[in-house]
């Protein structure tokens, strides 16, 4: 008859546990891990890829104006799957997926609605969701 | 009842207790995690544990006698602090004693079991109902064995012309004069030391309320007070029995200051074994228990037996 | 492909009589089509011959317009690959059992009939087994003409 | 064993159930500890799948594939591109087709660690859970440092992969392997030595070499019974021409043998990885141009994932989204082989039976089995019956006459 | 029912009995889990949290089996047609007090399953919602920082008194090194990363 564990019990009995303190202590995520996805205009052509391919229908893109670039760029994060495939088809590197930005938990779902934009543009936009500017994803 | 129930939890000596009953389910808790290579509870997370109980909504399942449903948990309660009334707690002197008393303790202890076992037969939750099944029939298994074993050092003082008799405080004083009786008698030592994991439900004995068959055995349906109360007695449970084996086989109760001191020292010792156990074992079926008990358990316990009279004949 | 292309021929040598209409869709692959009454014949030489094992069976919907559904009864034996492919009407799709030349079979073919609506001819009548037990009867979410609309509530879709 | 009827009561397991990390239900009709009857109800995880694809284009199908099973999810994927690439004839670099092996691999290993501690849990033997578990962060830290996420790594991408293995990570590789696979032979030694573990899992549910072939059992299932069935062997898939694996046999069936076919599996995983780290080929990550529609076509598509054979059947009409995808698990084989091998068992085994296929519902999106008539419910039992019972329990452990005792 | 047992005691203890019966809860909540369609990868993230390296236990954080010994219902993946009452069921079953985490993509809001005919949505389609955890899958720490959100949620006044608790607990909050990592051949391998 013999005990398996016996080994694993004594090492364990004299040293330090290998548990982490995590709400007080942070191991930060690897430098490409896929956190909250981020966009900038800069670059963007409106071409509406990474809408096309969003496996969760978790972009919503506004073309309010696309001579001016005047993009608005509505992000779910509670629909999102962190896939990475929007980042992956943006041929201008719009879009990124921020690494240490992963706690994302909270109470209420309307704070997951991330509006990237120009303010006057989503001002412009809350007044001409129904007419002027149509989501593309819709289309 | 309610009233009751109060001066249960609040007579002075009976909190103290319970408090301690607590810590030592804590000190269980925190070694065997730190056995795992984990971190482990906080020093007050029973009482924690326990408080909230207490404090949330109890739900009465339909179709069990709401009057044994409240009833129980208190029974097995005041079953355990009673317990703990006839044994030599942290060294101390008994609160009572009389001739016999190490009979009543056992039956107290086994109270219980007895209540969690009906508490789980008059739901009509079929988890409560295998688990019950399981408590009574891993009892049946256990609790020969365990009594015996419990029973053997008074035995081997009255075989050695000494006056003998089933009275704890006795028996542990005597214990104290001579070697320990865990050198003279290891082998029901052992039995004693297994059979209190036992009736603890303890891993490997745990198949009462192995969670990944029968939900959380016979205790399923109980939510809020009846689940804190049954804890709380199991709390209890754990100090009276480590007392009880370390006050017969581990030199009894000893005289001057360091004597409590050096007495609660041995009953974290056994805890400490007991916790190792628990780490290593992997759970038990139900039929391999009682096969362990009445195949082995007995029989070890009466091969002692046999030693001993043997020992006591040639001599 | 010498790894593939014995046990194919080996599969060709079995099944001559009924090899009318055959394609290779892929040098690991051979499609026989057979009509619905040959099928048993056909598995019971495969299981006697104990060539390969039933890997799936999948239901096909080509379309409401060619009024037919198909049936796919995949055998794989090393890399080589065997379908059987039966045509059904569409109106009253049905093929019969294979379960008991092949136990196994009778889960794939309780899936085909509860997704595809292809009923089994010679299977014990069964509740639903994988569709919530509130779907209603007679809806098929595999065909191509299942709309959302056809269930009952409007619940789902997601937020 | 003469029961009276009132002995007769069954037993729900999950849908919400500790030994189930998923839903499925079961009803394991006892007398007392044995079971005379299972079913199962599955489902509870259907979420229409293939329905699903059909409404997507191909890109986005291949994440709602990936997202059938959170443990095999790499695996799932790369059935699905492999395919898809088939009917695209598009050439895949040979680097990509080397990370999505070794990403499969180190998946393999994480599947299998994961499931010792999971057994060993329902097995009672909460310590080697930790254990084992604690050792299974260090292949979850790799695959996150690799792709970004612990869990769906979303490598695969039509026609490539979507990150490269740097040196570095593969110097962590290495490194994390090293320690793996010493623990991974300490755990070996404790499965096939320790004797408490042993009596829950020597000789429990044997199924003969006849048997497996007859249920049709997949992967390491069957090869614990002797059925030489390993796809990566049999009909070599992206890199596995190259590097191929090497198929791990027992013939005994039990549960011990397929504690032991896993953990070789590992073994062998540590063997291979090493390899393709040492001779990954160079060269791009992605086929250079993987048009959006594809020209009809059917493929079909056949990998070893963690737990056996996945089967994929696609169908494209020329359009942006597949017109068929088919999916068969291999959890879908091995189910019925536990419905039939509980029979018999004591009630505490039923557990370790249903964990050792290791079943995976979510990956059994369509799972459906063969459910008898349901059984009139136990009737609750007076404090009477259940002490008689649990006296002639024990009595009849005891190989005692049973009815004398129901007399007296 | 609550602490007091239905006698009458005077205002100030029962201001602390209720304080007291708030500390408790945010000390020891214990968690049931059910999975009502999900793939497995949030299951698998939330069984994680239990192992060494996470463990919840320090937190007082224990997964039950029962519903009726637990506090908190941690809900993974979409509800599908068939689990939906079965979920309904398991929250009705719980003792008051009594909250919902919803953890991932999926069981917010469908997730990648949105839009399947046998998918009706998040979880809180169903039952009320009072955390979510977005994710796919969340990491473990993100599912832990979900229930330490809950706990401050359990005692808006005295989140920062939880905090100090918490904190006294599990001692210093230095950044974790590879040194202070237990087993050495585990650090040896936790530096692989």
């Amino acid at each position: 008859m013999r005990i398996g564990l016996l080994r694993d019990l004594s090492r364990s009995a004299f040293r330090r546990p290998v548990t982490e303190r995590y709400p007080f202590e942070k191991r930060p995520a690897p430098p490409n891990y896929r956190g909250k996805l981020h966009w900038t205009a800069e670059g963007c052509t409106g071409c509406n890829l990474c809408v096309k391919d969003c496996p969760a229908e978790a972009i919503d893109f506004f073309i309010l104006d696309k001579a001016n670039k005047q993009f608005i760029f509505r992000y779910h994060i509670d629909r999102c799957t962190f896939c990475g495939q929007c980042a992956f088809n943006c041929r201008f590197n719009c879009i990124t997926l921020a690494n240490e930005e992963w706690e994302l938990a909270c109470g209420d779902r309307d704070a997951f609605i991330v509006t990237y934009g120009r303010p006057e543009d989503i001002a412009r936009l809350d007044l001409a969701t129904e007419s002027a500017a149509i989501p593309e994803s819709a289309a | 009842m309610a009233l009751d129930l109060l001066n249960l939890l609040f007579f002075p000596a009976g909190l103290g207790l319970i408090g301690a009953g607590l810590l030592y389910q804590w000190a269980d808790r925190k070694l065997l995690a730190r056995f795992q290579n984990r971190l482990g509870p906080r020093w007050f997370q029973p009482f924690a544990d326990a408080l909230k109980l207490l404090g949330k909504e109890e739900i009465h399942p339909a179709g069990s006698s709401p009057v044994l449903f409240a009833f129980l948990p208190v029974l097995a309660l005041s079953g355990a602090l009673t317990a703990a009334l006839y044994v030599p707690l942290f060294g101390l002197a008994p609160v009572f004693s009389f001739p016999g008393d190490l009979i009543v303790t056992l039956y107290l202890m086994s109270l219980l079991t007895l209540c969690i076992g009906l508490a789980g037969a008059q739901t009509r939750d079929r988890f409560s109902l295998a688990g019950a099944l399981r408590v009574f029939t891993q009892m049946f298994a256990y609790e020969a064995p365990f009594i015996l074993a419990l029973l053997t050092p008074a035995v081997a003082l009255r075989l050695a012309g000494q006056p003998g008799s089933w009275q704890i405080s006795e028996l542990a004083t005597a214990a104290a004069g001579r070697p320990w009786f865990l050198l003279l008698l290891p082998i029901t030592f052992v039995v004693a030391l297994v059979g209190l994991m036992g009736k603890l439900e303890l891993p490997p004995f745990d198949a009462p309320e192995a969670e990944t068959e029968i939900v959380a055995g016979a205790l399923t349906e109980y939510s809020g007070r009846g689940l804190a109360l049954f804890s709380l007695a199991r709390a209890v449970e754990l100090v009276v029995g480590l007392t009880l084996v370390t006050a017969l086989y581990l030199g009894g109760v000893g005289s001057g200051p360091l004597a409590a001191v050096l007495f609660t020292a041995k009953t974290v010792g056994l805890l400490l074994v007991i916790v190792v156990l628990q780490t290593l074992l992997a759970r038990l079926r139900i039929d391999q228990t009682v096969n362990l008990w009445w195949r082995i358990g007995s029989v070890l316990v009466l091969a002692q037996w046999l030693l001993l009279i043997l020992y006591q004949v040639l001599r | 492909m010498t790894l593939t292309q014995k046990p194919l021929e080996r599969v060709e040598a079995l099944l001559e009589p009924w090899l009318t209409r055959t394609e290779r869709p892929a040098d690991n692959r051979l499609d026989i089509w057979l009509p619905a009454d040959d099928l048993l014949p056909v598995v019971a030489t495969l299981v006697e011959d104990e060539w390969g094992y039933l890997a799936a069976i999948t239901g096909l919907d080509p379309g409401v317009a060619t009024g037919e559904l198909h049936v796919l009864y995949h055998f794989a034996e090393g890399a080589a690959v065997v379908t059987l492919r039966v045509a059904v009407p569409r109106d009253e799709a049905e093929v019969p059992t294979i379960r008991p030349l092949i136990p196994l079979a009778a889960i794939y073919e309780q899936e085909l009939s509860e997704v595809l609506g292809v009923a089994i001819i010679g299977a014990p009548a069964r509740g639903r087994l994988f569709l919530p037990d509130d779907w209603p009867a007679g809806v098929y979410p595999l065909r191509k003409d299942f709309q959302l609309e056809q269930l009952d509530d409007k619940e789902q879709g997601g937020s | 064993m003469n029961a009276s009827a009132s002995d007769r009561f069954v037993i729900p397991i999950g849908p919400q159930h500790p030994a189930l990390k998923e839903p499925g239900h079961f009803e394991f009709t006892v007398e007392g500890e044995t079971v005379i009857d299972a079913t199962v109800r599955l489902g509870y995880a259907h979420r229409g799948i293939e329905k699903g694809a059909e409404g997507r284009n191909w890109t986005q199908s291949l994440y709602l594939l990936e997202r059938i099973c959170g443990i095999c999810s790499h695996i799932h994927s790369t059935a699905y591109v492999v395919g898809v690439e088939q009917m695209a004839e598009v050439e895949v670099p040979a680097r990509a087709q080397a990370i999505r092996e070794t990403i499969a691999e180190l998946e393999r290993i994480h599947s299998h660690m994961l499931w010792l501690g999971v057994a060993a849990h329902d097995a009672g033997f909460d310590s080697l859970f930790m254990y084992t578990w604690r050792d299974r962060e260090t292949v979850m830290d790799l695959l996150e440092a690799i792709s970004g996420n612990r869990v769906h790594y979303s490598a695969n991408s039509l026609g490539g992969v979507k990150f490269d293995l740097s040196d570095e990570t593969a110097a962590a590789i290495l490194k994390g392997i090293d320690f793996l696979e010493e623990r991974t032979r300490h755990y070996r030694e404790v499965v096939s030595q320790d004797a408490f573990f042993l009596q829950r899992t020597r000789g429990v549910g044997t199924m003969t070499r006849q048997e497996a072939l007859q249920l049709g059992v997949v992967g390491p299932t069957a090869r614990a019974s002797g059925v030489a069935r390993d796809v990566r062997i049999d009909s070599p898939y992206i890199a596995y021409n190259e590097f191929p694996a090497h198929i791990q046999l027992l013939s005994a069936g039990d549960l011990e043998a397929r504690f032991l076919v896993r953990i070789d599996e590992m073994l062998d995983c540590y063997r291979l990885i090493r390899e393709l780290l040492a001779r990954m080929p160079a060269g791009e990550l992605a086929a250079k141009r993987m048009p959006r529609k594809l020209k009809p076509g059917e493929v079909i598509s056949r990998v070893e994932a963690p737990r056996g054979e996945l089967f994929y059947y696609i169908r494209s009409t020329g359009g942006e989204q597949p017109d068929r995808v088919k999916v068969r698990t291999p959890t879908l084989c091995n189910m019925g082989s536990v419905l039939t091998q509980t029979i018999g068992h004591n009630l505490a085994d039923v557990p370790m039976i249903l964990v050792g296929i290791d079943p995976c519902f979510s990956c059994n999106d369509r799972a459906v089995s063969v459910r008898r008539a349901g059984r009139a419910e136990g009737q609750p039992w007076s404090w009477a019956d259940l002490r008689r019972y649990g006296i002639d329990f024990y009595r009849r452990q005891m190989g005692l006459e049973t009815h004398a005792l129901a007399k007296g | 029912m609550d602490i007091r047992m239905g006698i009458e005691l005077p205002p100030r203890w029962r201001t602390a009995l209720d304080r007291l019966r708030n500390w408790s809860l945010a000390n020891s909540p214990w968690l049931v889990h059910y999975n009502s369609g999900s793939c497995n990868g949030c299951d698998i993230e939330i069984l994680a949290t239990l192992t060494p390296r996470y463990d919840l236990e320090r937190l007082g954080i224990k997964l039950q089996g029962s519903p009726r010994h637990a506090d908190v219902l941690v809900c993974t993946g979409p509800v599908t047609r068939q689990s939906r009452d079965r979920l309904r069921r398991i929250y009705e079953q719980m003792p008051e007090p009594k909250f919902v985490v919803a953890v991932g993509a999926c069981s917010i809001s469908g997730g990648a399953f949105r839009g399947c005919y046998n998918i009706l949505g998040g979880v809180d389609e169903v039952i009320p919602v009072d955390v979510y955890v977005p994710g796919c899958a969340p990491r473990p720490e993100a599912i832990i920082n979900g229930v330490a959100i809950l706990l401050k949620k359990l005692q808006p006044d005295r989140a920062t008194e939880i905090d100090r608790l918490l904190v006294e607990a599990v001692g210093d909050t230095a950044v974790l090194t590879e040194e202070e990592v237990g087993d050495d051949a585990y650090a040896e391998a936790l530096g692989a990363r």
